[in-house]
């Protein structure tokens, strides 16, 4: 009998640590496709070398909503012609500025169109408490969009909102931050 | 080619041609049904003839009509494994599948009548502890699960699956512990029986259905529960008594069917009884309250009259009820019969005009009546489930030996 | 459940008085809140309509006869009946203000809050919108497009005092002290004859809780105890009488 | 070592069971049900910048300032624009729908010309030729229509038909061509308008001002400011309607007859014994009210009770500053007489140029020479013009070209024009929609829709004060379209007819100059205000009065309300995809309308709730559904304009029937100009 049972345990044990070993490494391959942002924008060349501040680009516009991802509009003021050597400002360059159209910027932390989220209600955080420290990275990171869901894979699930509100005293009221 | 070696020992069923002919014509209705649900689920609930002031419809009237009826199950098993009346072994199995037919029916149902089907687990994972629904929803799933236990064992007395040591042993075992989930089923059968009842009357918005109550539950749970079990038994008869029609064969004795009469006859007595002080309770006390009167809750000229009340409570309530737990009746089968099928419908009554009439009535003075009408789409996969139900029944009456006094019967 | 009780309570006050029932916040609030364009939009038992207008009447033959329109949005019931019915928790009133929410991404579309509403204020999706080729181009940012099979409601442009309140921390002022203009609803701001007002109940000064204290100023079923935070007003006795049942040996006149 | 059964199974188990202990099952789960709020299917939405910019609304009878709230550039809904003084902050349901239809199924996306029964698509600069072409060929033989009372385009496609030597400039029917004509039988010349801001007393006969009579928006405010201040407002016609809703009182009088209701008022204040003998005109005005319209003969004609009548004439004499607003409910049908009975009632209330009361404005400057004169082209016809053409009475135009109106649709005797319009040798509309008139043309050159275009207004009939208002584009043309008036110089400087300007921004600046506004500003959203009205001789009895003609009571016809509801569209604009939620469903029954009658008036005629009916007078019939509303007059029948549509799109096409083509028409023949106010027509069961 002893030969039966290892011929039940060794297979079970097999298929137990298979799946496991498939559902927390194979399935994520499976789940998330990779993109890479449409122009390689290098944030260090902006920050360090140019010396331009987060709110050039990033700021709140006069109604308190936040402009996000600047447009063109803010980068035609130097980028109206190729400054550097950089490749990808030269593409910049010519497929966008100069043909009137505006960079899909892959967001990191996108929510969806239910959720709203002010900027200027958490102004007092540091970006990075939620965003990337894309600041120092002269590469985006590689940006990972759910198959199933569309969401990038940084989208902040509600729980983590739910959490820092309920420790800081914020209200979790549903229409805080859903519409 | 034969498979008399799968049917239960000792009984005799219809020819392989016959019994597939049968399965063919329920299979139309499958196939119409399914059509439906596929373009339900497809396009959207617009195909059906629900609308924004009948919100529920023939689908949630179906659902609470079929989960009253099918409380024979958890009922029988009550009297059958605490209260040990034992002459009820004969008729338990067949209240199981009829159970479980009713109940896995109803969740097909709601499947088709949530508009998010794919959101369905929220239920669980975002229950709101407020909700008579979020009760019904736990319950309803988790009796479906005893359903399933208690059903299993009856499948694993197949003749042939029966030969398997493994399952031989799994079915014994389930047996000796059919009483605890007979207890548990009867605990979850009662609440949401219950909540079904106080989904209703928790609605203050809704006159007609709204109810004063007990602690947290309005009158309205207790109601539907009493109802339930009054017309639970009555239906699981009525179920064996159309199978004998169908086949011809004897499957229940008459007596165990006069007892199960007498149960429903009692508790219907009970139920009418209440259920008609709550109705003039609720025509003197809650409307005048609401600034309502008795006559603004019924329209005749849109199909809402008080013809339905009526018949509800009197033609198909206190007459049955009297005919049931008169002998005499009881002694006469198709009188027996017919006093089931109108307690049946008696309790399909109140749930439809629980569900469509409350929504029917304009309760803001400016408002009109409407009058609600199901199309297509809601009656195919309704019938589509009774369709399910009478498939999984002839598969089960053909291969499992439900009816312990079938051989002696036909000898 | 017991209800909440909040510092800032939105209210709105149509005066019937005012209202000649045009339709205009009907529309603003269909362009406001990415409700789709229905082509076959008669057959209001299938419409979605989170304003939607009726028209009163004193029953009174010609020429006696009179008419009065009512604006119907969401009421934000101090006592909801919808939010407590929901099992999935989708819509509560648990916000500063007491607007009742409705979380699309939550619903799973049982249609129980419906049921559960005497107002019809709730809105089923019975198919998934479809805006006209290009049509989508003027969807706002402000309400997310919501597809079949979930239910909606008017949400008193809840997106606006979040737009408030930013505004209001531009200008490093409290946000939760808005002043009386600062909120306002599509349908109250476009209104051509200024009927729909709007602000917070709670603060005297503001109009609304000025006409909402007056004799003319009434809620719909208020016996029922949903205690809404929409009222109306009117001088006309008829139509105030039209907001509630009432019996008729009752005091205050014939039932209607 | 094989894999048996039972190792199988066991592998399968082991597998199941590590499952559970990974995310596979409750990720996807999850991320199924968050799939369930991000279909692809359901649009997304887009983000940006929120503005707002002024525009100019000119989808009703009335242009008004409004705002265009706009995303990242993109247009997404219209408010009112409270710096305007014909919007002061409000907004009509048609307006409210405005951004809407610049994707509207109906536009069209670029010049078409006629093929067979169908079009086939053509650029702009076959197009143009092709216009210049027929225009050489057609020489004096054109004629133009215009929807557009108030806007300079009009007097560039005014003055390359007058270039060409044609006078054959119409406007479509309104009110205001009649309120000139009954001006000029006073005495007086210039627009009419109203001060409705300062009156103290709004008697409305039959004008529905705040559903869709004059400058709706500005009246809305004007009403909820003075409702505040205890103003009295009273309206008197046929049916209830959302003026009577909130106006203090409804006098219900015969559909049309408001008219004589005012000389029945007039004759009463006229026999109180004040002196006004001295004042031009008064003796021969009382004694034609006093003898035409005695108070008996008054209350037959009407309807009204003696009591009543007196009763306003009192409170009219007493109120300090009240107002008269005489009109058709529909905002047109009425002649030049009967405008000119409720103008003599204001002034014999003393009540014409001065504050609170009729105000007389200056036409607009004539900036396009070879334009007929604002005042001229009024006086133009079309109703009649088209009904000869079709009897044979005068030629066919070679050449019809048709700008912001929609003549083969909503003109009275409907069937006339058509076959008048079918008649002409080319039709071209401009029109940004599909309408029934584009239909029929041979060729459309798609105006680009009013966000897209500059385009200008200069006071709208019943403006309190002269104004002038400039709107830039908001948004490029997101079609193949272009603005109308450079189309149209084009073409002219094409066909060799030399308008005077490049371009209709030099036309609109020139305008702009004349009136000494400044043309910058206006852009940006001021619209130029003046408060000089030239100075009239004005005299109650210039031109004889005379009676006005009634269609009589004959106990088998209704008389016919016809009704405007902006929310359901206009002459010019069919029902906009945001306003079908506006319909109650009381007012259509699937694609049926809903015509109303009272309790009274169905027993005589055997009619019940939902019966369907034909409505028919001698211009045409019409179906219907009937629905019994008491806030109708005995023997009066209800029904909308604005429904019936067989071009535009789903959103109006073949809901409802076209109450114009119960509209027959008569010439008054002192003017020339159409009547259509009281309509008879006959319902019976269909």
């Amino acid at each position: 009998m002893a030969k039966c049972k290892s011929c039940v345990v060794l297979p079970f044990l097999v298929g137990l640590v298979a799946s496991i070993v498939l559902g927390w490494w194979g399935f994520p391959k499976v789940l998330y496709s990779q993109k890479t942002q449409p122009i390689r924008f290098d944030h260090v060349v902006h920050v360090e070398d140019q010396a331009m501040a987060c709110e050039d680009c990033h700021a709140f516009r006069d109604d308190g909503s936040y402009a996000g991802m600047p447009t063109n509009a803010n980068c035609v003021g130097c980028h109206e012609d190729v400054q550097g050597e950089d490749p990808d400002e030269a593409r910049y360059v010519t497929e966008y500025v100069q043909q009137e159209k505006e960079v899909e910027w892959l967001g990191y932390q996108k929510q969806p169109d239910n959720v709203y989220f002010s900027h200027i209600a958490h102004k007092e955080l540091d970006c990075t408490s939620c965003h990337p420290d894309v600041a120092n990275m002269s590469t985006p990171p590689v940006y990972y969009e759910n198959r199933l869901s569309g969401y990038s894979k940084d989208t902040m699930k509600m729980w983590q909102c739910e959490e820092c509100h309920a420790q800081s005293g914020a209200s979790n009221a549903c229409f805080v931050c859903h519409k | 080619m034969s498979d008399r070696a799968y049917w239960p020992e000792g009984v005799e069923r219809c020819s392989v041609g016959k019994f597939l002919a049968w399965l063919g014509v329920i299979s139309i209705f499958l196939a119409w049904g399914g059509y439906g649900a596929f373009k339900v689920l497809g396009t959207g609930i617009g195909v059906t003839g629900l609308d924004n002031y009948f919100g529920f419809g023939l689908w949630i009237t179906f659902d609470l009509a079929v989960i009253a009826l099918g409380a024979g199950a958890f009922f029988s098993g009550f009297l059958r494994y605490i209260v040990r009346i034992d002459e009820l072994k004969n008729v338990i199995n067949l209240a199981v599948i009829v159970g479980f037919l009713c109940y896995s029916g109803a969740m097909l149902i709601l499947v088709l009548d949530i508009g998010q089907p794919l959101r369905a687990w929220f239920g669980y994972w975002h229950p709101n502890v407020h909700s008579m629904l979020t009760e019904v929803i736990f319950c309803i799933t988790c009796y479906c699960t005893v359903l399933i236990i208690e059903y299993v064992p009856i499948i694993l007395e197949n003749r042939k699956i029966n030969q398997n040591r493994f399952c031989h042993h799994l079915a014994h075992n389930f047996h000796v512990y059919m009483p605890l989930f007979a207890g548990i089923g009867t605990f979850l059968s009662f609440f949401h029986q219950g909540s079904l009842g106080g989904m209703y009357g928790v609605l203050f918005g809704r006159p007609f259905v709204f109810r004063e109550g007990f602690f947290i539950w309005p009158w309205t749970f207790f109601l539907f529960i009493s109802s339930a079990i009054a017309a639970g038994p009555g239906f699981t008869m009525l179920c064996s008594a159309m199978m004998e029609g169908i086949t011809g064969r004897k499957l229940v004795s008459y007596d165990t069917k006069k007892l199960l009469g007498k149960i429903s006859g009692l508790l219907l007595c009970v139920y009418i009884f209440f259920k008609i002080i709550d109705t003039y309770a609720w025509a003197k006390g809650i409307l005048p309250g609401m600034g309502l009167t008795f006559d603004e809750m019924f329209s005749s000229e849109h199909g809402y009259g008080k013809i339905l009340l009526w018949l509800e409570l009197f033609w198909f309530g206190v007459i049955p009820a009297v005919m049931l737990v008169t002998p005499a009746v009881r002694n006469r089968p198709w009188l027996m019969y017919s006093a089931v099928v109108m307690a049946a419908i008696g309790v399909t009554i109140n749930r439809f005009v629980f569900t469509v009439q409350a929504l029917a009535i304009p309760v803001m003075p400016f408002d009109r009546w409407t009058t609600y009408m199901p199309n297509w789409a809601e009656w195919s996969t309704s019938l589509m489930i009774v369709a399910y139900g009478i498939l999984v029944m002839s598969i089960s009456y053909r291969y499992l030996p439900i009816f312990p006094q079938e051989v002696k019967l036909n000898k | 459940m017991r209800a909440k009780e909040f510092k800032v309570k939105w209210g709105m006050l149509v005066d019937l008085d005012k209202c000649t029932g045009c339709g205009a916040c009907t529309v603003a609030c269909r362009a406001e809140n990415n409700l789709p364009p229905e082509a076959d939009a008669a057959n209001k038992l299938r419409t979605n309509d989170w304003m939607n207008i009726y028209e009163l009447s004193n029953k009174k033959p010609f020429p006696d006869h009179e008419v009065a329109y009512l604006p119907r949005p969401c009421m934000q019931c101090g006592r909801p009946s919808c939010s407590t019915v929901c099992p999935v928790v989708a819509t509560l009133k648990d916000e500063e203000g007491g607007i009742v929410s409705q979380v699309y991404p939550r619903c799973i579309g049982c249609r129980y809050c419906m049921a559960a509403c005497p107002y019809h204020a709730r809105y089923f999706n019975w198919f998934d919108p479809i805006w006209p080729e290009g049509m989508e181009k003027v969807l706002t940012p402000y309400a997310s497009a919501r597809p079949r099979g979930v239910v909606e409601k008017c949400t008193f442009c809840h997106h606006r005092f979040m737009a408030a309140k930013e505004q209001a921390r531009m200008n490093d002022e409290d946000p939760t002290e808005l002043a009386e203009d600062a909120y306002i609803p599509a349908c109250a701001e476009i209104c051509p004859t200024g009927a729909i007002k709007f602000g917070n109940l709670k603060n005297p000064e503001h109009e609304v809780s000025k006409m909402a204290a007056s004799k003319y100023a009434f809620r719909l079923l208020e016996k029922l105890g949903t205690d809404p935070q929409v009222y109306y007003y009117s001088k006309r006795e008829w139509v105030r009488k039209l907001g509630d049942n009432y019996l008729k040996n009752a005091k205050g006149g014939e039932h209607v | 070592m094989g894999l048996d059964r039972r190792s199988f199974i066991s592998l399968v188990a082991g597998g199941v069971a590590g499952s559970l202990f990974t995310p596979v099952i409750w990720k996807t789960l999850d991320d199924v049900s968050i799939w369930t709020q991000n279909w692809p299917w359901i649009p997304r939405l887009q983000y940006g910048e929120e503005l707002t910019v002024p525009a100019l609304c000119k989808l009703g009878a009335d242009a008004y300032g409004v705002k265009v709230k706009t995303i990242a550039g993109r247009p997404v809904a219209a408010e009112g624009n409270p710096d305007h003084p014909l919007s002061l902050g409000g907004i009509c349901p048609l307006g409210a729908a405005s951004v809407h239809l610049l994707y509207s199924p109906s536009r069209v996306k670029n010049p078409k010309l006629k093929d067979g029964s169908s079009f086939k698509d053509i650029t702009w600069e076959e197009a143009e030729e092709l216009l210049a072409g027929k225009i050489t060929e057609a020489g004096a033989n054109m004629a133009m229509i215009s929807g557009d009372e108030t806007g300079s385009v009009t007097d560039v496609l005014s003055g390359l038909v007058g270039k060409a030597g044609s006078d054959k400039s119409y406007f479509m029917p309104g009110e205001s061509a009649p309120a000139a004509a009954a001006l000029a039988m006073l005495g007086g010349d210039g627009q009419v308008g109203y001060d409705i801001e300062n009156a103290n007393y709004v008697l409305m006969l039959g004008a529905d001002a705040l559903g869709s009579w004059g400058n709706v928006a500005r009246n809305g405010k004007a009403f909820s400011a003075s409702r505040e201040k205890g103003v009295k407002f009273v309206y008197v016609g046929p049916a209830q309607n959302g003026t009577t809703a909130v106006a203090d009182s409804w006098i219900p009088c015969a559909a049309g007859t408001e008219p004589v209701l005012a000389l029945g008022i007039a004759a009463v204040i006229a026999g109180t014994n004040r002196d006004r003998s001295f004042w031009p005109g008064f003796a021969s005005f009382a004694k034609f009210v006093q003898t035409s319209y005695p108070l008996e003969k008054v209350v037959e004609i009407t309807g009204v009770s003696a009591a009543t009548i007196t009763g306003l004439a009192r409170e009219l004499a007493r109120a300090g500053r009240p107002l008269v607003l005489t009109a058709a409910e529909a905002g047109q049908g009425l002649g030049a007489f009967e405008l000119a009975a409720g103008m003599s009632l204001n002034m014999l209330l003393e009540r014409v140029n001065t504050v609170g009361g009729v105000r007389i404005l200056p036409w607009a400057p004539k900036v396009v020479e070879a334009a007929a004169d604002k005042k001229a082209m009024l006086a133009n016809d079309l109703v009649a013009y088209l009904s000869t053409v079709a009897d044979g009475g005068a030629e066919a135009p070679a050449l019809l070209m048709v700008y912001g109106a929609n003549p083969a649709y909503a003109l009275p005797n409907l069937a006339k024009a058509q076959a008048a319009i079918d008649k002409a040798g080319f039709v071209v509309s401009f029109s940004s929609f599909m309408d029934e008139t584009a239909a029929m043309a041979d060729l459309i050159m798609p105006d680009s829709y009013a966000f897209e275009r500059l385009d200008d207004a200069y006071s709208p009939y019943g403006s309190g004060q002269p104004n002038y208002t400039v709107a830039a584009p908001v948004i490029k043309p997101v079609f193949d379209t272009k603005p109308a008036g450079d189309v149209l110089l084009s073409v002219a400087a094409k066909a060799e007819l030399d308008l005077g300007f490049e371009s209709f921004e030099d036309v609109v600046k020139a305008k702009a100059e004349a009136l000494g506004a400044d043309f910058d500003e206006m852009v940006e959203g001021a619209a130029w205000v003046s408060e000089e009205f030239p100075a009239q001789d004005l005299a109650l009895w210039t031109t004889p009065l005379q009676e006005l003609a009634v269609a009589a009571q004959d106990g088998k016809t209704l008389a016919l309300a016809p009704v405007l509801r902006l929310k359901i569209g206009s002459a010019k604009v069919a029902i906009p995809p945001f306003n079908t939620n506006a319909i109650r469903f009381d007012e259509m029954l699937g694609n049926d309308m809903y015509v109303l009658i009272n309790a009274a008036t169905a027993k005589n005629l055997g009619l019940k709730k939902d019966d369907a009916v034909k409505l028919a007078s001698s211009g045409g019939e019409c179906k219907a559904r009937v629905r019994i509303f008491e806030g109708v007059m005995n023997d009066t029948v209800v029904a909308p304009l604005g429904l019936g549509h067989t071009a535009w799109d789903a959103f109006s096409r073949g809901k409802g029937d076209n109450v114009y083509k119960l509209l027959a028409a008569d010439t008054e023949a002192e003017t020339g100009l159409s009547r259509f106010a009281t309509v008879r027509v006959t319902v019976s069961k269909a």
